[in-house]
């Protein structure tokens, strides 16, 4: 299999979605002519040409919205926010109309849009360009929350998000775009709502999803190494639908949980994990249900501090030290 | 407040006019009769407690609605507000289906599940029915991005009211439709007021709101709305011009409306005059108006005009009496019209867990 | 003291605020000439004039950000949002100015702000204006987010968030603006960050705010009635910050915990309380932590279903019971 | 693109720019010199990685930033978007604390914490460097709207991009401006091009952008940013505008970037061409051109400039050094700057948990 990086692997999702479907197009601002602002949509404009990849101007609502009444009427809408930080500007597009409009109108609606682009830190552009808002996103029923932290994941995914009949919010990351990785070439997708077991281990789960899936495989390798512990380490890579099955197989058979994530952990995913878990597996449970989340503060400009704010394997480990 | 001149002759005399069959002027004098008798009848039981929430009342208002939807060519596109009955039933959704939404119950046209607010029927080209405030409006864009996407022969009309104009998605959809040549014609209804809000409280304007379109070099004018020949021939040639030359059109329509905001609304006495409410129905009622019209044309008489108008009665009671048969939804419900996927079965709809709560 | 709506006793709570320092004003949709679309802002127009009381166009995103940068200069603005569900045409404003200017200013600014308005389902105005954005804002640090579920708790929170030099969420509730309660006259204080135990109890710890307390209350009655369980009621009352120690404290004492509230449930703040038990108190507990939530899909427009959706003192029961 | 008339002689008298100080005119010229050297020591160092995020030069724009703050009357207050250095040192922030931010240390000012986008100086009456496009436009309204409210004889100096112009906020903002006599002046540094994107594919207009204003019964102008006395003059007029008659105005100023839209935009030769950039450089350089204009009337000579140029260099050069040798912010101050209450340990500060992670 050819090795390719995560941006890649995108750009490919598009454009066999773009030769596949007549009804699929991409829109957002500097996709097209520029060809991204993070190079993802490389090529695209080129080959499909202005009607199918679309640059918009600085108006991230009225796109938003343009996008969900296009989908309404069987147009398959991929809109991208250059970053999911400036979803807070047409927050009420995706939430009230991608979000409501199915159920307000009786299920004679469907919205099978995508809107994708980065949500991580950790690259010193600041507390407003940083947002990770999944599970913002993932809080509202009738929208899907999708966040790969593969290029062979990206693309699967990415091909049955734009194929699913619902409005997908794909999450990337910026830190990732340039992560190789074997990826198939041609068509192939990923379903949403399965995890992934990245690593098999034995002693404890560790459930991440996007970026800190790496984070997390590194501390696992070095717990083996210096510690002897045996981590799992599951990729939700769906946060809505959410694979529960999986993490509660998991918990079931080491009876310790770490959850490792990048969002904010006042009411992020990974308190909705635990939460889970601390109903559904209680008896299952060794020890608490502990946390590394990123650090609850807004996201830092100063590049060294800004590496203390996402988990890091250091913190991992010694968290997963007091669960035994 | 709109002036007091009859729809003038000329604009009788445009073609589009012409062409309106003596059946067709009658059919749109039918379709006003219709929303504001069902209206009457769903304010009637709506203070009997057996709706919910807001109900946002059109009348005085129905000329536009009727107006827009008798030029609609099977390919155009419609969409509004939460002010959205008339729209609703001149497209031709069944007095039924609507009064049994504001019931709530099963048999209504959202299942219950949208309530006034929310009327949809997209098999007629109606789109809604949205609650936000301008919400609709890049929905409007996208529905004219996706006839012109598809090559289709249509123009979106997205309405929204005086007040909506001050939403900034507004102005981002007036330069996103002008800068991309989108087929779409906003219908700004300016009834003078936002809930308690009069126009000159809401917006800076130098004449009228409509003239916004120009600084996105768009094209724009102000229409009595009292005045259906003059409605039609405007919006005829501003949906013409959207569907040939796929330039967007900003209409300003002046209207009024009659009870408050929303029924809630107590207020409405307080922030105008029982004179300005009069001095309109009694001068610009867009039905008394057409009626008039008709009248003088001798196509109508006034047998005719009572039969309409008895029958437009009698289906609005009819309407409740079916509505208050229909059964409730079933509780089931509640978790069914959410997902595609998952309301389909299919594989996608059937892989991980899509609720997180107890289904009961 | 005098028995006074939830209603009055936030006009009170501004009248008290606006008469003792001038820099106080409020800002919203018809909160003026109209007295406010819930009458929450009742008199205060006609008593206090233009100035300090101000109806706006329906432009949320600029009058939010008009109080913001109002609060940088030092006034104190009180903004109503008509409904909560408004706020997200406004987000960016919130979560990104009020939210993180401080920070990245470096400590030069901050925002002494209030947001308030109601943020409730249950009153059949369908899905886009029935949400309920709590666990939205809280999980904004540099926020702060407070959910009265008293008249008395209503007036002492508001005196307190106008006073507090960090913006305040302030959600109120339509449903809730007619209770009456014992209200002092004149000024007081309820501090933000401590939670209030509303009845006393030793077999299980029912953890809830808002409306949600007064379907929990009722619910410990009749579970003390019928089944001779002693609940404890605890209201949160804050959210953001949140009294941590008043909820361990209980869970040490009854080592069982239902959590109960009207937000949506994947990433609401019941998942996030949750998680903190399941950390903290992991071993203080007897049985699975259990959440009564919103009904996981949009606010239906169906009077009776949508009854349903909110939680009930049945569910509560029901719940409750399985832990025994 | 802009017309290469120079600065007209009537406007060179007009009386804020016969009461312009030959003392102060070399000043406006250290300023620009000050930016342009500052943010050429700034490239230097991101080049060689010593900075994060994005950098966002303000080179070939500098005589708006420094002609406004040259108005400002110590009442006035200033708020920009994320191109905010050349703002930051015109209204008298240090090389050095601005320079220590960029390189993310603990003496900068905003302590590290901001970085490129985010100078503020609440002292100097600037309040910001904003990075959502458009985000700062309705905190300028607030900042009228405080200035008003407290009966300061000041006005609020608003910068925004012409991309930003079409996000819906800022039609928000010049209709409540409008509405409620706020002493705002919206400037729009028309440099062109939002990222890749011409003026012409992101915008529709009638003759340009600042005619939308008119929409909003507010008073608008366009600028050749070239010319210093007329951008001072239209400045001062509008600003007095705002001061005296409460009314906010709109102005566009015709302006360029010579770099990419940050320096990690390798495009911006794609998107324009080598000419367009080099005609404007030797052209239109607002530095070479107020040079120039100084050089005639006498003021300054060659050896003044150079010795005016080379104390900038210096001082931009010591900036380095001075970041460089600055320390790290300590990790504690992450959870530092959050809340206002928990900076103070006031007693609201010390009541309940406000962070929610380990503090590591
Ligand atoms: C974003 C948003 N803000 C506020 C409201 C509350 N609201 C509903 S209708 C309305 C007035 C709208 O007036 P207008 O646009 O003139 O329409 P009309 O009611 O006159 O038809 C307001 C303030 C809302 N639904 N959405
Ligand atoms: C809401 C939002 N959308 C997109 C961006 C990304 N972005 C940053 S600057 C910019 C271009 C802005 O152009 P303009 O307003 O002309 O200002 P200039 O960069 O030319 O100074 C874009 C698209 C952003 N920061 N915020
Ligand atoms: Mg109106
Ligand atoms: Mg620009």
């Amino acid at each position: 299999m050819p090795l390719i990086t995560y941006r890649k692997a995108l750009n490919e999702a598009f454009s066999e979605e773009l030769t596949r479907d007549d009804s699929v197009f991409l829109m957002g601002e500097e996709v097209a002519e520029y060809n991204g602002a993070y190079k993802v949509t490389e090529g695209l404009w080129e080959r499909f040409g202005s009607k199918r990849v679309i640059d918009t101007p600085i108006s991230e609502a009225a796109f938003l919205g343009l996008g969900v009444g296009a989908a309404m009427m069987g147009l398959r809408p991929v809109v991208e926010l250059m970053f999911w930080s400036f979803a807070y500007v047409g927050f009420d597009q995706i939430i009230n109309n991608a979000g409501c409009v199915r159920y307000m109108s009786g299920g004679l609606i469907n919205v099978p849009m995508v809107i994708r682009g980065p949500a991580n830190g950790g690259t010193s552009v600041g507390a407003t360009h940083s947002h990770t808002p999944e599970n913002l996103i993932a809080n509202t029923p009738g929208l899907k929350v999708v966040c790969p932290a593969t290029p062979y994941d990206a693309k699967g995914l990415m091909i049955a998000s734009i194929r699913d009949n619902d409005t997908v919010c794909f999450m990337e990351n910026t830190l990732l775009y340039g992560n190789t990785g074997e990826v198939p070439e041609g068509s192939y997708t990923i379903p949403l709502g399965v995890a992934d077991i990245k690593r098999l281990g034995t002693d404890i789960s560790f459930i991440a999803y996007g970026r800190a899936v790496l984070t997390a495989l590194e501390a696992a390798e070095i717990l083996q190494a210096e510690h002897g512990i045996s981590a799992e380490v599951i990729d939700l890579r769906s946060i809505r639908p959410l694979d529960e099955e999986t993490l509660l197989t998991s918990v079931a058979k080491t009876h310790r949980v770490l959850l490792i994530d990048e969002n904010k952990p006042f009411c992020g995913v990974s308190a909705q994990i635990a939460a889970m878990i601390a109903e559904k597996a209680f008896d299952e449970l060794d020890a608490p249900i502990l946390r590394v989340t990123a650090l609850d503060a807004p996201a830092i400009y100063s590049m060294p501090l800004e590496k203390l704010q996402l988990p890091t394997p250091e913190r991992i480990i010694s968290k997963a030290l007091t669960l035994f | 407040m709109i002036t007091t001149t009859p729809d003038s002759k000329e604009v009788a005399q445009a073609p589009i006019n012409l062409a309106f069959t003596s059946e067709q002027k009658i059919a749109a004098l039918r379709e006003m009769l219709r929303i504001r008798r069902f209206e009457q009848q769903a304010l009637k039981f709506y203070n009997q407690g057996k709706m919910g929430g807001f109900l946002h009342l059109y009348i005085g208002q129905e000329s536009v609605a009727v107006a827009a939807a008798s030029l609609m060519n099977g390919h155009d596109e419609m969409i509004t507000a939460y002010r959205d009955h008339g729209h609703a039933l001149a497209v031709g959704m069944s007095m039924e289906e609507c009064m049994a939404e504001l019931f709530g119950k099963a048999t209504g046209c959202s299942k219950g599940k949208g309530g006034s607010m929310h009327f949809f029927a997209p098999d007629k080209h109606y789109w809604g029915g949205h609650g936000i405030v301008a919400g609709q409006v890049p929905l409007g864009l996208g529905l004219a991005f996706a006839l012109k996407y598809k090559q289709i022969p249509g123009c979106a009309l997205c309405f929204l009211g005086d007040g909506a104009v001050n939403q900034g998605v507004v102005a981002e959809s007036l330069n996103l439709a002008s800068l991309w040549d989108l087929p779409i014609v906003f219908i700004i209804e300016n009834n003078g007021y936002s809930m308690g809000t009069s126009l000159e409280r809401s917006s800076a304007i130098d004449n009228c709101l409509a003239e916004r379109a120009a600084g996105f070099n768009m094209k724009w004018s102000v229409v009595n709305g009292s005045h259906f020949y003059e409605l039609r021939a405007t919006l005829h040639t501003s949906m013409e011009e959207a569907r040939t030359t796929l330039r967007p059109v900003l209409l300003e329509i002046k209207t009024y409306r009659y009870y408050g905001h929303s029924i809630a609304d107590a207020n409405h006495k307080k922030y105008r005059t029982a004179e300005e409410i009069e001095q309109y129905k009694e001068n610009h009622d867009p039905i008394s108006c057409w009626q008039h019209q008709l009248l003088e044309e001798k196509i109508l008489t006034e047998s005719m005009l009572e039969s309409i108008d008895g029958a437009a009665k009698e289906e609005a009671a009819a309407s409740v009496i079916f509505a208050e048969a229909s059964p409730w939804p079933e509780p089931e419900s509640i978790f069914t019209d959410i997902y595609y996927e998952v309301d389909q079965a299919s594989e996608a709809g059937r892989t991980g867990v899509h609720f997180f709560s107890d289904s009961r």
